[in-house]
């Protein structure tokens, strides 16, 4: 499998040091591996931290600046960071108003982001964290890890991230955090496995005509393999399963995700599905996003996460945000 | 329970009382990061039906760190490179098994304390510590289909043989082959614990990649303590 | 090879279902296949008009809005559109101070902009065109059809945008095109060959272990094959297909650009390569976009675009844009 | 240049006298698009190494449409036909042959004016007004590896055949086969228009797809002959 990088083990200190080529309005420690908003810590205002492995990108990396994070941790590629790095993110973006960690539920993350809250409270940071875990794929059993973090990781950093930018305290950023993530929902499809640089081959076989169905964003494989289906038929399959769990009585915002190798042109014709399914079982869609936002480096397949919301959230989702991957309103 | 050789007795070679000391733990460190490295790429492939394919690159990365860092400063007691080497695979490693790895060792240090030399006794102590503390922060328990289902094996087939009246180089040989079942033995399991629980039955089948380097890592124990015997 | 499509037949009209429910900001004409800005035509503003085949995603229709694109008319998959459709997009945006087409020189475009630049000009909108040709894997001599128009497309659209946008009259603006055009080159390397929904099977193929230097971004094969490179490599070859060409004696905005499948860990990875590339040239970089913008559908690799610019072209680029696919300053 | 069975003179069925008429063009219509749509993934292969793959749909999307516009509103005339046919080529095709088939068509039907029938001399002037039109607007010689390698040798084997004295049949047949000819000749040339000549030396040793699809057109224009003079 042909890669555009140099060697395998410097894929994501390459990564940073382009990121930082490309975007002086961030701070970017390459040898620690923390992305920074430029000018942080912001007086009097929560600072927000997130990470997690790489290969996700824009995710988050992509997401820093105002009106979403403060900084950024990353791993290697799909292996979550290091406590350090998220001690030192912590101390970077803490005005003395507190910092919240915005974890998705994965072991890795959940133990590493633990040990590091732990360790910047020593440091005399107060920490809030919240948890991520919107994969309807994954029965939320005593049997299981837990629902994955995938696509409202996005909703979280954003909502949470206008509410901080408003000013709020730290319990109430939190509070949003945590409201956001439990109106939200995921489920993805892949169409393709993922090659990752350290591998260097498809982490597992899918071959033509079947798809994987419940697919996490680190290649790991679905729930559930079928034949090929249209777009139209995916998309009843997506919605069904995040609206049935989410059971949502408003108006909700869609994030129509791609994995990394779907053209637009294709994500764009299953938004379409997206909104007819959506339609179809009565939900209103308020916002849609359409775009590759929580990747899984080359997969090819797509997303879709709902979220609910009421005035507020709306509110929050329409205020600004300019970020690398995602900026309106400023 | 009360293991009938007192520890420090000085028996022969290889007796339950032969020492641990900061060089044996040193020369363990030596032989898993070559073992680790060696089957990082077997590690990796195991990681990628059941997860995502990063656990031999995650391993090597911890291992290679933590041997360079014993290297730069050497601690002079058996728990001091333990907890160096915990701490430096929690710093360098991250996901599931860079807390769970380096808790495993921190713990396993910090049970020995600053002692110079220790007997299998208290080697036996400082296992079943480090996985205490495994199972206490990852919260799975025997039969997850997790590296518990070596670890918990090994520290009971440590524990057996010297019970029994084994040294440590017989205890750890025990050890060694009660993690290898352990680790052949997840595969018919499903997992319960990490990545591999996403998969449900589909998890069924594959033999657990932590279990795996669990048994490299005890292996390495084992081979230590014969290479000192000899 | 699998899709996230319903049938070939109708994936652009899908897609423009799609932008449509995602975008209510642009007016999309799905039969027409049209997509204007809304509340075109703005008054004594200049309009500008692009498009070409599908496939190129966010290119056009994501760079309709307000600083860039008044109009985008998007063909069949690799085909570029009808005069019916530029007609039809001129005549929705010409408030009376004329239209621009921006086409990029390819035999289809440069033809069917053509016959609808004389029907438009029947139906009394005055009509200038700019051709774009930045690609220099091209030799552009008499016996080709001339080099083709890639990345620099969307400098021409974002800084022609920007004058227009700024009140420049019809010739104006058209001569910031011609100059944007002028002092811009790009050149492409393809990993892997494109699959269209139409045949949905690789276009060439391209052995593992080998790449294609100077690629096109419709799925053509390039200049030569080579043996796989590193992504330093990669740059060397690129920024000196550039550079060389180009000659640039000031500074430069670069454009690293993503085919479609490679993921944005890599393409952050090659944007740091090639930075080190132009620094090493003494090519000063003003100004860095990196991300998926002028794509080949599925193709995994990059291209890279440079565009020297001085004051007036610096101002217009940093101009508040806002667009689906580029956004900022407002 | 002067073809001496004089136009329309009453000569069997088949001379160069046979009528051209609305039906004729209509039926001509009816065979080029079933060819093109059996060939439709054939030219699209053609276009895959050397072009961007999408000829066949390209050119089966257009003369589907062109049959349909036909249908609901047949014109009385040949020329109106073909008018009608190249405007609708225009309006659906897009690409580089939407424009330039287009223009032949147009051109020709133009050429044809509101005449209600012709014999085989105009419909000679109408497609050599036809490929002038193409030759003009696209800026290709012979040789450059276009469409013009099958339609420039197709109009000067109609009209050989025709100065010698041949039948419409005959002098389309004629045509026909020097399309095909000129079609599978273009497979050594280096393109020097359109897609095929960014890639230079590398498009040498691949056949056309457009002088592919031109040979499909005067081949169902020879079939139209033969079968009504069948
Ligand atoms: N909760 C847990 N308790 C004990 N071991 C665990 C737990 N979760 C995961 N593991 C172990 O970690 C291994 C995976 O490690 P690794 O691949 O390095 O991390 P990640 O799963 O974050 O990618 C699994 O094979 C399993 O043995
Ligand atoms: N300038 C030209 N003059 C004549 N024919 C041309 C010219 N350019 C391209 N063609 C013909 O058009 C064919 C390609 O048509 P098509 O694939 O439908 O359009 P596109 O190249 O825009 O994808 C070529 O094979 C060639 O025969
Ligand atoms: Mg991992
Ligand atoms: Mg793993
Ligand atoms: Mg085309
Ligand atoms: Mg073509």
């Amino acid at each position: 499998m042909k890669m555009l990088i140099n060697v395998a083990e410097t894929v994501v200190a390459d990564a940073l040091r382009g990121m930082a080529a490309a975007h002086p309005e961030l701070t970017v420690d390459v040898e620690r591996r923390v992305i920074v908003r430029r000018g942080a810590p912001y007086e009097g205002k929560v600072g927000l931290v997130s990470g997690g492995g790489s290969g996700h990108e824009p995710l988050h990396g992509g997401f820093v600046g105002r009106g979403m994070l403060d900084a950024a941790c990353p791993g290697e590629v799909f292996t979550s960071p290091v406590p350090d790095q998220m001690v030192r993110a912590a101390a970077a973006v803490d005005s003395g108003a507190g910092v919240l960690f915005i974890v998705k539920n994965y072991t890795g993350d959940v133990l590493n982001f633990d040990m590091a809250a732990e360790l910047a409270e020593d440091e005399g940071v107060q920490v809030a964290k919240v948890l991520v875990n919107d994969d309807v794929a994954v029965v939320d059993s005593l049997f299981t890890a837990g629902r994955r973090g995938t696509g409202a990781t996005l909703f979280v950093e954003k909502l949470a991230g206008a509410a901080a930018d408003a000013g709020a305290p730290l319990d109430r950023v939190a509070a949003v955090a945590r409201r956001v993530n439990e109106s939200s929902r995921s489920f993805g499809v892949a169409l393709s496995a993922v090659t990752t640089p350290a591998k260097g081959a498809p982490t597992f076989d899918l071959p033509s005509g079947e798809l994987e169905l419940g697919i996490g964003i680190h290649g790991e494989p679905g729930r559930e393999r079928r034949a090929m289906m249209t777009s139209g038929e995916i998309a009843d399959v997506v919605v069904d399963a995040v609206v049935e769990d989410l059971q949502p009585d408003g108006p909700v915002i869609v994030l129509v995700n791609g994995m990394g190798a779907t053209p637009l042109l294709e994500l764009y014709g299953f938004n379409a599905e997206v909104h007819r399914a959506l339609t179809e079982r009565k939900v209103p869609v308020a916002r849609t996003l359409v775009g590759n936002y929580v990747t899984s480096l080359d997969m090819a397949g797509c997303s879709v996460s709902i979220c609910q919301v009421d005035e507020e959230l709306l509110g929050l989702w329409d205020a600004p945000v300019s970020t690398p991957a995602l900026r309106w309103g400023c | 329970m009360n293991a009938l050789p007192s520890p420090g007795s000085p028996g022969s070679p290889g007796s339950a009382g032969a020492t641990v000391d900061a060089d044996f733990v040193r020369r363990w460190l030596d032989t898993a990061t070559a073992s680790v490295d060696r089957e990082s790429e077997r590690l990796t492939e195991l990681d990628s039906p059941i997860g995502d394919a990063d656990h031999g690159s995650n391993m090597r990365r911890g291992f290679i760190a933590a041997r360079g860092a014993v290297e730069q400063e050497p601690p002079g007691t058996p728990g001091g490179v333990l907890v160096l080497v915990g701490r430096t695979l929690i710093s360098t490693v991250g996901g599931a098994s860079g807390p769970l790895y380096g808790t495993l060792l921190r713990k396993a240090g910090k049970e020995l304390g600053d002692e110079e030399a220790v007997g299998a006794d208290r080697l036996r102590d400082a296992l079943r510590a480090g996985v205490d503390g495994v199972a206490q922060l990852g919260g799975a328990s025997a039969g997850d289909k997790t590296m518990l289902d070596a670890l918990l094996p090994a520290v009971d087939a440590l524990t057996g043989a010297l019970d029994a009246g084994g040294s440590l180089a017989e205890g750890l040989a025990a050890a060694a082959s009660a993690a290898d079942e352990g680790a052949v033995a997840t595969t018919p399991l499903r997992a319960r614990k990490g990545r591999a629980s996403y998969l449900g039955e589909r998890s069924v089948g594959h033999q657990d990649p932590g279990a795996t380097s669990a048994a490299l890592l005890v292996d390495a124990l084992a081979a230590t303590a014969r290479d000192g015997a000899a």
